[in-house]
């Protein structure tokens, strides 16, 4: 019998989440049919931010693909054994945040059916060629290692031996998926907000904060909704790699904050008075002020020893809302206002862009509950 | 009809052949080879605009129309799904850092027509997924509308704002269509193409045509003896945003 | 060896099929005579298969079924694996034949270390299941050979299956995934021991007769090129019973249309047959219910039975005078008494 | 027993999903004259197109994408033809120039079951455009 099988076989509860979901993306599929007939006017974009919620959610979740590493390299690298049982939970959630990705550019492109034109004429000097290498070597590097593991623990025999290395090439794969993605912004000499070299370590450090406290909600509601549990020292560990990640991040911000302001370039300073000057009419900047609030928030309850552990899942909706804000929604719309001739064009998503972008979240959260149905039940089986 | 061996020779496997051959002589000179690349004389063409003349008759549109007409460009209400080839704007917008403080507002407020500027070292081609554009050997920045896969990378890379996505069919808001030139269709990115259409057939652009004041100067800037090369010699002329290092083929006469 | 000679089987079908195509009365006789011949064998023989099939009786109620059964009501049972009602059983066999069930259950036994370990083995299924979609679209699609007016669902599946837009004509994915799975699905008979010493003939000459016709097809499509035109004049003309092949037809269209016809008069005779036995697997669709509700076969003759009650019966008054204890002491009074126990 | 009744039925479905491309000639009531080809409107003013006749059947699409690929992505606009005669690579100047695209392309391809290829997305009919230019403009 297929290990998918075990996806078969769930309670009441369980059917009823998966459907709820379905109707989701069923939503988001009528709007993206919809959009596929009348074109990419049905969403807020424009002629001046041409890119908006669909390539920042892209770029949010390259993030937590990314932050795979963060249990992957303890585990295989550093043999860190509490690292066991949350470790294949990592990798399935790379492997979703990918495809969510790869959904998340699909919807986003004019002319989805020339899409395969990226291998047909394969452009070395872009940087989207790179990124399309660099997130379906990863999406392939995860798949491997993940099903084979998981094939061998469900027959019980060790996984074979090829298994480690491709694990730990994995590591610097993941690195590389989100610097180039990061490249892709930060290489265009016209958009003042992103040409700086700090945006890929910012990206990084954002991403292993962001993945980690996804990684935590998803362990803590697996605890609290089936008998699994990921282990005590898992959970501080990915917490202590959150903090610091998210530390470094507010960092990194700061420091870009202070060249802007103390050069005080304008093409450089604009962007950041777009979106964080309050009353200037602009709609972004309350959420972005959220976002640092947030950030803020998360990183006090972190550092104090009382709260820590016992405020952990509301610092890890804090970071992940913060940082969902700020690189899934200000980073990509905060590059293109103000345009290059100084245009300020207000881009707020529409409907049937925000059902599209639910319709693909539920795809993702389908999928990781098929994934960590089938994972649990193939570690019940084995375990009784 | 039977085909005979000979044709099926002929249109599939020389085709086929040649096809092949030709994909992997691109992969290996970087630029497509164009026919023009066998003359001698190196081509870059280019454009010198006089703004003193260009001043002298506010309010004319005629290179827009112009433009408009010969490329099916369609006149979209909504201004965030506005396709532009050429168009214009304050003087301010079109030249941010050559600004002086106390200007006379004449001068910042004065329309300046705008357009791709072909650049020398265009961003957009350098972004292209899939060498949907391209800069061909005579310095035309072109685009492929069969091969845009609408991904709007290079709208990113512009710093010029000079692209424009088709958010919208486009047919719809387009007068009458001129037939000799495609429309395009929606999801696919455009911009100004130099009339690569018309140099083809030994025309100038369709708006150094039209204008009435003569305000455009066309030709081969890499040619020392050409008009626009002369205009620099004689006289000032500003490019925008050089310091990006996309060497502009557009050149204003302020 | 079995491999080799159906392939060559199928090579000999190929080289007819361009025989055929060079000389003017081959090509009448492949394009006239031919089609018919294998069609009415096509026809015939499958209802001689079905008909004969519907008249053997089906000895047992069989429940060899997987998952829990019906049984108390506190104890959960598999409604679709395992189903007690007729729509249970609909659904079980919608599962069977639109999704392979049985064939998703199938695992790959391996020794480790001297334990039998029943692996992973999607492959099959997976392979199998696109195969079988995509030779169904790919039927559906030369519905517009056939038919005149184009019916509009023809069109849609054309144009959804050419979607992506990959040379001209548009390259059908449909052709890429048959082709892809029939090449893992042949290969698997040759990488297998096991496998490969039950392949027969008809295992292979099956596979290389649908990838010949598979490479014709797309040989054509891709790369000779065909007159559509005259293509769909000549099938039209067939469905209208006023055959005739026009001189734009190529011998790699006859050898196509050869290789059709010669899998259309073999599908009866042959294994393919599954196609229509799938649905009368009683394994598969009948109830499982012989808990709930006594099943008697209509066939079987009447058994001749005699139970205790009564020979006790018969040799009451001898059992009685000779002084042994009988089970039922006086049929009247004491028959209750005697069911308890 | 009761199950030949399902048998037989699914047999007959079977036997009419088979033969259905004569049953669906009898229902269009065209069985005399539907395997004649559509009447494909020739150009009145020319004899000979850029190729023969069965090769542009047979490939046209294929020459299309060449003549675009020549075209766009490299300048090259001059067709000699298999006789010597020289065309303009062009689809609307060239093809349509004597085609007629729905007497002739739509109602082949509509004949044949190829669905309208992406060319007409972009690519405009000279003479409908006159058309609805003339209807527009009073």
């Amino acid at each position: 019998m297929l290990m998918l099988d075990k996806a078969l076989k769930g309670s009441r509860r369980y059917w009823m989440w998966l459907l709820c979901l379905l109707c989701v993306i069923v939503a988001g599929l009528c709007f993206y049919l919809r959009q596929l007939n009348q074109g990419l006017g049905i969403t807020g974009l424009s002629r001046d931010v041409s890119w908006g919620l669909y390539i920042a959610q892209f770029t949010f979740f390259v993030g937590v693909a990314a932050s795979a590493v963060m249990v992957v390299l303890p585990y295989y690298l550093h043999r860190e054994k509490q690292f066991a049982r949350v470790t294949i939970l990592g990798e399935f959630l790379a492997i979703v945040s990918v495809i969510m990705c790869i959904l998340f550019i699909f919807v986003d492109l004019g002319q989805p059916s020339r899409v395969l034109n990226i291998i047909l004429y394969p452009s070395p000097r872009s940087l989207m060629f790179w990124d399309m290498v660099s997130l379906s070597g990863y999406l392939l590097l995860n798949a491997i290692v993940a099903f084979v593991t998981l094939r061998a623990e469900r027959e019980e025999t060790p996984a074979p031996r090829w298994i480690k290395p491709l694990a730990i090439l994995s590591i610097p794969w993941a690195i590389s998926i989100h610097t180039v993605t990061a490249f892709l912004y930060s290489g265009l000499a016209g958009r003042s907000f992103w040409l700086t070299a700090i945006l890929a370590p910012r990206f990084l450090a954002s991403a292993f904060s962001s993945g980690p406290a996804l990684l935590i909600l998803l362990c803590l509601a697996l605890r609290k909704l089936t008998a699994y549990d990921v282990g005590k020292d898992a959970i501080r560990k990915l917490a202590v790699i959150m903090t610091y990640a998210m530390t470094i991040n507010v960092f990194f911000v700061l420091v870009e904050v202070f060249t802007v302001f103390y050069a005080a370039i304008p093409e450089h300073t604009v962007h950041f008075e777009y979106l964080y000057l309050l009353g200037g009419g602009h709609n972004l900047a309350p959420w972005m002020w959220v976002s640092a609030i947030f950030a803020i928030a998360a990183l006090v309850i972190l550092f104090t020893p009382a709260w820590r552990r016992t405020q952990l899942p509301i610092a890890c909706i804090l970071v992940f809302t913060s940082l969902w804000l700020e690189k899934g929604l200000g980073l990509i719309v905060g590059g293109f206002v103000p345009s290059p001739l100084g245009a300020i064009a207000h881009y707020a998503p529409s409907l049937p862009e925000w059902t599209i972008v639910a319709g693909i979240w539920s795809v993702g959260a389908f999928l990781i509950t098929v994934f960590y149905k089938i994972v649990l039940s193939v570690r019940e089986e084995v375990e009784s | 009809m039977k085909i005979t061996r000979k044709d099926f020779l002929r249109i599939s496997g020389l085709s086929l052949l040649a096809a092949g051959c030709k994909r992997a002589a691109e992969s290996v000179s970087q630029p497509a080879s164009s026919v023009r690349a066998a003359s001698t004389q190196p081509v870059r063409w280019g454009m010198v605009i006089d703004l003193s003349k260009c001043r002298e008759k506010d309010g004319c549109n005629a290179c827009i129309h112009a433009c408009n007409a010969a490329h099916n460009i369609p006149q979209i209400a909504n201004h965030a799904h506005e396709v532009k080839w050429i168009w214009t704007e304050p003087d301010a917008t079109v030249f941010p850092s050559a600004q002086t403080d106390f200007a006379p507002q004449t001068v910042t407020e004065t329309k300046v027509p705008l357009l791709c500027n072909h650049c020398a070292n265009p961003p957009c081609t350098r972004v292209c997924p899939t060498q949907a554009t391209w800069k061909r050997d005579d310095g035309i920045v072109m685009m492929d509308w069969h091969r845009c896969i609408g991904c709007r990378y290079c709208v990113a890379a512009c710093p010029y704002g000079s692209r424009s996505f088709n958010f919208e069919d486009p047919r719809p808001s387009i007068e009458s269509i001129n037939p000799d030139f495609p429309t395009r269709t929606k999801g696919v990115v455009e911009k100004c193409n130099f009339c690569e259409e018309r140099l083809a057939r030994g025309l100038k652009p369709a708006c150094v045509d039209a204008c009435p004041q003569r305000v455009f100067t066309f030709g081969n800037l890499a040619d020392p003896e050409s008009e626009p090369r002369q205009l620099l010699r004689e006289r000032f002329a500003v490019q925008r945003e050089p310091e990006l290092g996309t060497g502009p083929s557009v050149f204003y006469l302020v | 060896m079995n491999a080799l000679y159906s392939l060559l089987a199928v090579l000999a079908l190929v080289l007819a099929g361009f025989a055929c195509g060079q000389g003017a009365p081959a090509r009448m006789v492949l394009a006239t005579f031919v089609p018919y011949a294998a069609f009415a064998a096509l026809l015939i023989g499958f209802c001689w298969r079905v008909a004969r099939w519907a008249f053997v009786p089906v000895p047992f109620h069989i429940p060899v079924t997987c998952g829990q059964q019906k049984s108390l009501v506190w104890i959960r049972f598999a409604k679709i694996d395992n189903p007690s009602t007729r729509w249970g059983v609909v659904s079980r066999m919608a599962a069977e034949i639109l999704l392979f069930r049985s064939l998703f259950r199938n695992n790959r036994a391996r020794l480790s270390g001297g334990r039998l370990i029943l692996g992973e083995s999607a492959s099959l299924w997976l392979c199998s299941l696109a195969f079988h979609w995509t030779l169904l679209l790919i039927m559906l699609r030369h519905l517009r050979l056939f038919l005149e007016p184009v019916p509009a669902f023809v069109n849609a599946l054309e144009r959804l299956d050419g979607y992506f837009q990959i040379g001209v004509p548009p390259l059908y994915f449909s052709d890429v995934i048959l082709v892809s799975a029939m090449t893992f699905l042949l290969f698997r008979r040759f990488r297998d021991p096991a496998l490969r010493y039950l392949s027969l003939f008809s295992d292979y000459f099956a596979l290389f007769l649908l990838l010949a016709i598979a490479v014709t097809g797309i040989l054509m499509r891709y790369f000779t090129r065909v007159d559509i035109l005259s293509v769909k004049q000549f099938a039209l003309g067939l469905a209208a019973f006023r055959p005739g092949a026009s001189q734009a037809l190529s011998a790699l269209f006859l050898c196509h249309l050869l290789l059709v016809c010669a899998l259309a008069a073999y599908l009866p005779f042959s294994k393919l047959m599954h196609m229509s036995g799938v649905f009368l697997s009683p394994t598969r669709n009948l109830a499982n219910n012989s808990r709930s509700q006594r099943h008697i076969n209509p066939w079987n003759a009447p058994v001749k039975t005699h139970a205790y009650v009564e020979w006790e019966e018969e040799f009451r008054d001898k059992m009685q005078a000779a002084g042994i204890p009988l089970e039922i002491e006086n049929e009247t009074e004491d028959a209750g008494n005697a069911r308890t126990n | 027993m009761r199950d030949r009744v399902w048998i037989f039925a699914g047999l007959a479905f079977f036997v009419a999903a088979l033969t259905c491309p004569a049953w669906y000639a009898v229902a269009n009531g065209k069985a005399s004259n539907k395997s004649k080809p559509p009447n494909l409107e020739l150009p009145a003013n020319q004899k000979e197109c850029v190729a023969p006749a069965g090769t542009m059947r047979a490939a046209h699409m294929q020459m299309l994408i060449q003549w675009r690929e020549d075209v766009v992505r490299h300048g090259d606009r001059r067709f000699v033809a298999f006789n010597g005669k020289v065309y303009e690579k062009s689809l609307t100047r060239t093809c349509l120039g004597c085609h007629n695209k729905e007497q002739f392309c739509d109602r082949c391809h509509a004949y044949s079951g190829v669905s309208d290829p992406y060319c007409w997305n972009c690519h405009n009919d000279p003479q409908t455009v006159a058309g609805s230019r003339t209807r527009s403009t009073p």
